[in-house]
């Protein structure tokens, strides 16, 4: 049984379509990412999920039931909003409680779940403060909480790190992975973070301009992204794109070389040019080097003993080198050389 | 929440506010309502009035509830329109009350027993133009005159003037002496220049109702000699008048007076209660001068206040008896004295107590009587000469128009709607 | 920072003293507010005449409940079936919204003083004459079209966060407005209490119109007819006038707290 | 983010249940009787029954000597009224700058001070001035006297040179308060950094007000205006309580509220002519009207916002 099944959904505000016959499956226990550009739908979609917006077209499946017309409320998700959204006149414990409270649950049941969710997010200290009183990271894992408590079939996450200062993004992007290896629940979430896309799905949905690119682990869309969107759009640095005769020469109309596989090479160079700009990090030196072939991002390990200006040489073996048509697709391992 | 609880919810709401409101009305068998511009009587009607009537009528219960004279006839208009005024309306005198009961508004009243008490001259404010039908039984006149501070003209050594030229050197010594601000009449409202000064001084010269009567037939205008000449008199007031009388309210000049700051007060007999509370020095009176020693006086005795049987009353029955007890010599005399200064119009002739209302009624038998000008016909149309009587009278005192100017004015204001029959 | 300072202090004089001119004047005698007007009430001057000649008189109990319950209730009104109708405006998108918001602020340019005749008819359809809910209804609806403007306007900048949270916690479209809207714009209710507070408070012609009986007069008009009824008893004049402060300030004082977060975060930036 | 309407195609019923009670309230009991009222001009009445008079009465108005010469006069003293009253809003804005002040003490209680007059009613602000003005009682005169500037006193409402100016300041000073404080709602509203920029760049005290603070509050004071032109045409209360409904002296203070009531409900022995009131009525919402789109079309469009 498929957790979330969508069936043809498209979206239309007055006269502009902003879904476009979305096709999805979701099995359940999956990590699934939505991502994309801004504008891309990706919100929208998920609320069509949550039913909080009604699709134009098309059917939502939720745990194999149809939730076409089902309100929110009663489609079994937990929700975490981006900006947290958090009843500011309740507490902590009544913002978690809420949702049970109006299922109608035992009153013994909702202090047990409540326990649970807070012991799991080391909320318990926190129980009896308002919203304005906690700290963002606080404020976010209350907001996770007041979702746990529900025991959702699915999980909804709306850019829920956007809000967070850089290091407490990766500390919480930690503790909903951890979150999602415990409770083995469904969860969708939406980021326009291709970082957190790839360290915290099972699966990721690549959608652009309202139609879905490409699905699939976070791995195969990094080794085989379907087109050039996916290409250009996971993966950091970004990925080179040579077009013209180098590209003509390997029967491509674009190829596509990841910085890092891009190496220098002093003899017969299959690019040369002068090194324009270095970045220095210490792990990793970024070096932008401009070649016939436009400008190209090269990843070297470690330390590189580059001067700006400097002429250099680059290659890449073919086994890496991703060629694209001219629709922008993937196209098979090249044979030539 | 659901939509039906929710739905409860609004509806609580208005039952709540409804019924806040619900239990503030007014249900009594039968009540009687007086509506009435006359506020500054009200403890008055409480107190000794209607205990009056209601001890020969246990079966009713009357309610005077006045409002600001301002406000009166917008206040009232409005409920009979809508039909919620109350059973007995205070009717003012000639048109207001006229157009009143040309729209059915009130009920004629031939009939009715006391009627006969008045006489048609004292009914006239209330009757129809064709002289057939009355519909308010009167109540009070007022007559306009000078009260004056005792006091302070023996403490001066003064005599109230009979002439007009008296009259002007009386203003003069109490000048010249400066204790006292000689007159006390503001420009501010209006009214009290047309109604004390004009009203009160002009009779003595257009003749009282020959003049009037002369004006709506059309044989007479306001820019004749005799009509023009008042104003040019009241021009002659300012320089007797307080500091800053353009300034100066109603309120003012009473207080004025009261606190014996001034020595003369151009008045109307209804001041006499008020003044007798407020006053802390003895009050005399006198009737408008004459031009020579000699002339005959004229006064303004107007007929002010009547009281109507609204036609919408529920309970006409009571409401009559209300007004046939009002039309009775009882009330005459009751109202007469616990309002000195409101003159009876009934016939027989009332006895009174306070001595400067008696003062103020003796002028009846030594003087003619005559209306206030503005009142019968000639204020039915637009400009309205009563306010126009109003801005002028104040004009001609500030100075702003030349009295032959004013008179002009007034007199193109009435040709513009009013076409005497000839 | 001291030139600020006498500035505000010089105009705080020119707006309080005229004011306080009054309250003090209404603790002396006749004689005294007339002969020395700017002495402060003395062992020789003060005199509590004009009080007892208002409290004794007229029924200014009643008449200042009867005020109350009128503005109370009107805010109310105004304040739920306008922030009702602000929601509907604000969070949804459907045909007539536009339509229904200009329509529901024409109100806002024509003094509702011009229906009077209509008013009052339909009042007394309604038998609603001489009660205290005519007036309020005449409120409500004078004072629904600000209120309508001013927190559709606030409500805007609620996050919908906060009700796409509610409705998957399940609270219906009721409960979002009522329970999780209604709180966040508190500020905003403030401010349209304190504006719309006001003229109700102090208005004299409706009161006149349609509830002038003694068991429904509100305290304005028991005071301008006081004032009628004893246009030169200053003393109960002035006092009169001084009970009529005290009310509304402190209604003010009590709404004041939000009032400057509210238009602070709304409708007028 | 796009507003989205929550679930279009599901049960709507709850948008009519919000909308409901306002609008029937609001409808039944304002907007029908004044429309009832409005279109009463168009009638004339013979004997007890209107009459289509098409639009005569506003011909009756423009030109007919007897009604046009108030019409036009109190349309002036309207206008000229609305002049004066505008000082309300550069006082109020100016006190409200220094409100705005950081640091300053006591704000709080100047706020309630400036905003108390408008708090009050019509009935006590006239009565309290006209005695405060009164030549007999003397206080405005011994106040001036105080200052060696008796020479200055003048009976001022009772002056047709100057009882509408003074009205004007009357009405300034008891509603200085509005603008005072949506102004400094706003003023407080702009975020520290920009006037710490501000700062840092030189641009401080009277200038920084006029060059960082005041364009940021134009459409603030774009609303106080339109305010203040609705609330100024229908004006009447002050006038008909310290003037009387004639607009004395000689119809200097006479401005289209007090013009309406008279014509409406009549005055004194002035009967009322609902006809010729629902056409000054009609005149005076045209006016607001023709203003209030003015506004909305002409000078709103140009005020920039600025989202901070």
């Amino acid at each position: 049984m498929n957790a979330l099944e969508l069936i043809g959904i498209t979206k239309r505000f007055g006269s502009t379509e902003v879904l476009t016959g979305i096709d999805l499956c979701v099995d359940e226990g999956d990590f699934v990412v939505f991502v994309g550009p801004s504008g891309c739908g990706k919100s929208t979609l998920l609320r069509i999920v949550a039913g909080l917006e009604e699709q134009t077209s098309g059917n939502v499946r939720i745990a194999g039931a149809s939730a076409d017309g089902v309100p929110p409320a009663k489609r079994g998700i937990g929700m975490v909003f981006q900006t947290y959204a958090l009843y500011p006149h309740l507490n902590v414990a009544d913002n978690m409680s809420l949702a049970l409270k109006r299922e109608g649950l035992p009153r013994a049941e909702i202090e047990r779940r409540l326990a649970a969710a807070a012991e799991m997010l080391e909320l318990g200290p926190l129980l009896k403060r308002k919203p304005a009183a906690l700290s963002g990271g606080q404020r976010q894992r209350v907001a996770i909480g007041r979702a746990i408590v529900r025991a959702p079939k699915l999980f909804l996450f709306d850019e829920p790190l956007s809000n967070l200062d850089a290091a407490l993004r990766v500390n919480t992007r930690i503790e909903i992975a951890n979150l999602h290896r415990a409770l083995g629940s469904t969860m969708v979430y939406v980021t326009h973070d291709q970082i957190e896309a790839m360290t915290l799905a099972d699966k990721i949905v690549v959608l652009n301009a309202g139609t879905i690119q490409q699905v699939g682990r976070p791995i195969d869309l990094y080794t085989m992204p379907a087109n050039l969107f996916v290409a250009g759009f996971i993966g950091s640095p970004k990925m080179n794109f040579i077009g013209g005769d180098d590209a003509l020469r390997a029967g491509a109309h674009t190829l596509g070389i990841r910085p890092e596989h891009l190496t220098l090479a002093a003899n017969a160079p299959r690019w040369s040019g002068t090194v324009r700009h270095a970045e220095h990090l210490g792990s990793d030196t970024f070096l932008y080097v401009r070649t016939s072939a436009g400008e190209l991002t090269v990843r070297v390990a470690g330390e590189a003993h580059v001067a700006i200006g400097q002429p250099i040489g680059l290659s890449a073996p073919d086994a890496l080198v991703h060629r694209f048509d001219d629709r922008g697709l993937r196209l098979g391992q090249s044979s030539a050389g | 929440m659901s939509i039906p609880r929710f739905i409860f919810g609004v509806l609580a709401l208005i039952a709540v506010l409804t019924c806040a409101g619900a239990g503030a009305v007014w249900a009594a068998p039968v009540t009687l309502t007086i509506e009435s511009w006359r506020n500054d009587d009200l403890a008055i009607w409480q107190e000794k009035i209607i205990p009056a009537f209601e001890k020969t009528h246990p079966d009713i219960i009357v309610k005077f509830e006045p409002t600001a004279p301002t406000e009166y006839n917008a206040a009232l208009n409005s409920k009979l329109d809508a039909g919620t005024a109350g059973d007995l309306i205070t009717c003012r005198p000639f048109d207001a009350s006229l157009q009143l009961f040309q729209k059915g508004r009130l009920v004629p009243l031939n009939g009715l027993k006391g009627m006969g008490n008045f006489s048609s001259v004292a009914r006239t404010a209330w009757t129809t133009d064709d002289g057939k039908t009355t519909f308010c039984v009167p109540m009070a006149a007022v007559i306009h005159g000078f009260i004056y501070n005792k006091d302070a003209f023996d403490k001066l050594g003064l005599k109230p003037p009979a002439t007009v030229p008296e009259f002007f050197a009386l203003l003069e010594k109490i000048k010249a002496d400066g204790t006292y601000v000689p007159l006390a009449l503001g420009t501010k409202e209006g009214w009290e220049t047309a109604s004390m000064g004009y009203q009160n001084i002009g009779p003595t010269y257009y003749k009282g109702e020959t003049g009037r009567l002369a004006l709506i037939h059309g044989k007479a205008k306001l820019t004749d000699p005799q009509w023009v000449e008042p104003f040019a008199v009241l021009a002659k007031w300012r320089p007797y008048l307080g500091d800053g009388f353009e300034a100066q309210s109603y309120a003012d000049s009473q207080n004025l007076f009261t606190l014996g700051r001034a020595a003369i007060y151009p008045a109307g007999s209804w001041e006499i209660s008020g003044f007798r509370k407020q006053a802390t020095f003895a009050l005399g009176a006198f009737a408008p001068p004459v031009q020579k020693a000699g002339d005959t006086c004229y006064i303004s005795d107007h007929p002010d206040i009547a009281l109507g049987l609204n036609a919408k009353s529920p309970h006409p029955a009571q409401a009559k008896a209300f007004l046939e007890w009002v039309a009775s010599p009882e009330f005459a005399k009751l109202y007469a004295n616990a309002l000195p200064g409101f003159f009876s119009l009934q016939r027989a002739p009332v006895a009174l107590s306070d001595p400067l209302a008696l003062q103020f009624a003796s002028w009846r038998g030594t003087c003619k009587s005559t209306i206030r000008p503005t009142y019968q016909i000639l204020s039915r149309g637009t400009p309205n000469l009563e306010n126009m009587f109003w801005v002028e009278g104040s004009n001609v005192i500030n100075g702003t128009d030349a009295p032959a100017v004013a008179a002009a004015k007034l007199q193109k204001g009435l040709d513009s709607w009013y076409k005497p029959a000839k | 920072m001291l030139a600020a300072h006498a500035v505000l202090i010089a105009y705080t004089a020119v707006a309080v003293l005229p004011v306080l001119f009054i309250v003090m004047n209404s603790f002396k005698s006749r004689r005294a507010i007339f002969l020395a007007p700017l002495a402060l009430p003395g062992p020789g001057s003060f005199d509590l005449v004009g009080y007892t000649t208002v409290l004794k008189t007229g029924a200014f109990g009643s008449y200042f409940a009867n005020s109350l319950i009128v503005t109370l209730a009107s805010l109310a009104g105004i304040i739920a079936f306008g922030s009702m109708a602000a929601f509907a405006l604000a969070e949804y998108r459907f045909r007539l919204n536009t339509l229904t918001a200009l329509y529901l602020m024409l109100g806002i340019m024509i003094p509702i003083r011009l229906g009077t005749v209509g008013i009052l008819e339909l009042m007394v359809a309604g038998h609603l004459v001489n009660t205290l809910v005519a007036l309020i209804l005449v409120y409500v609806a004078s004072g629904l079209p600000v209120a309508v403007f001013v927190l559709t306007e606030f409500m805007r900048t609620i996050s919908d966060d906060l009700k796409n949270a509610g409705r998957v916690d399940g609270l219906s479209e009721y409960e979002i407005y009522f329970w999780l809207v209604l709180p966040l714009v508190r500020p905003a209710i403030a401010t349209v209490a304190v504006f719309t507070m006001i003229p109700i408070w102090n208005d004299l012609w409706f009161p006149l119109i349609l509830a002038p009986g003694e068991a429904t007069k509100t305290i304005t008009l028991g005071a301008q007819q006081f004032i009628g009824q004893y246009v030169t008893d200053w003393n109960a004049v002035l006092a009169a006038l001084s009970l009529g402060i005290f009310p509304v300030v402190g209604l003010y004082l009590i709404f004041s707290k939000n009032l400057i977060r509210g238009i602070t975060s709304g409708a007028v930036k | 983010m796009t507003r989205v309407p929550p679930r279009t195609r599901r049960n709507r019923t709850h948008i009519v249940v919000f909308l409901a009670p306002a609008v029937l309230i609001y409808t039944a009991v304002m907007i029908v009787p004044l429309f009832e009222t409005l279109r009463l001009s168009l009638f004339t009445t013979s004997g007890n029954h209107f009459v289509w008079n098409g639009v005569a009465n506003f011909g009756v108005l423009f030109f007919d000597e007897r009604q046009s010469l108030g019409f036009w006069n109190a349309l002036r003293n309207n206008v000229y009224f609305f002049v004066i009253q505008m000082l309300q809003n550069p006082i109020g804005i100016g006190l409200a700058a220094l409100l705005a002040l950081p640091r300053l003490r006591a704000g709080a209680f100047y706020r309630t001070a400036i905003f108390l007059p408008t708090l009050l009613s019509f009935v006590i602000v006239g009565f309290g001035w006209k005695l405060i003005l009164s030549p007999l009682w003397g206080v405005a005169p011994s106040l001036l006297g105080a200052v060696g500037l008796k020479g200055l006193f003048a009976p001022y409402l009772g002056r047709e040179s100057s009882a509408l100016t003074t009205l004007g300041f009357i009405s300034v000073w008891q509603y200085v308060g509005v603008p005072m404080m949506l102004a400094y709602a706003a003023l407080i509203s702009i975020p520290d950094e920009i006037i710490d920029a501000a700062e840092v760049d030189g641009v401080v005290g009277i200038a920084q007000f006029f060059r960082v603070k005041l364009p940021l509050i134009w459409p603030t004071i774009g609303m106080i205006s339109i305010l203040t032109f609705v609330g100024n045409f229908n004006a009447f209360d002050l006038v008909y309580v310290t003037q009387g409904a004639l607009g004395a002296p000689n119809y200097s203070t006479d401005i289209l509220g007090t013009l309406l009531y008279r014509t409406f409900f009549g005055y004194q022995l002035q009967l009322g002519d609902p006809n010729m009131g629902a056409t000054v009525a009609t005149m005076m919402f045209l006016i607001i009207l023709a203003g209030v789109c003015v506004y909305l079309f002409a000078v709103q469009r140009k005020i920039s916002r600025y989202q901070f």
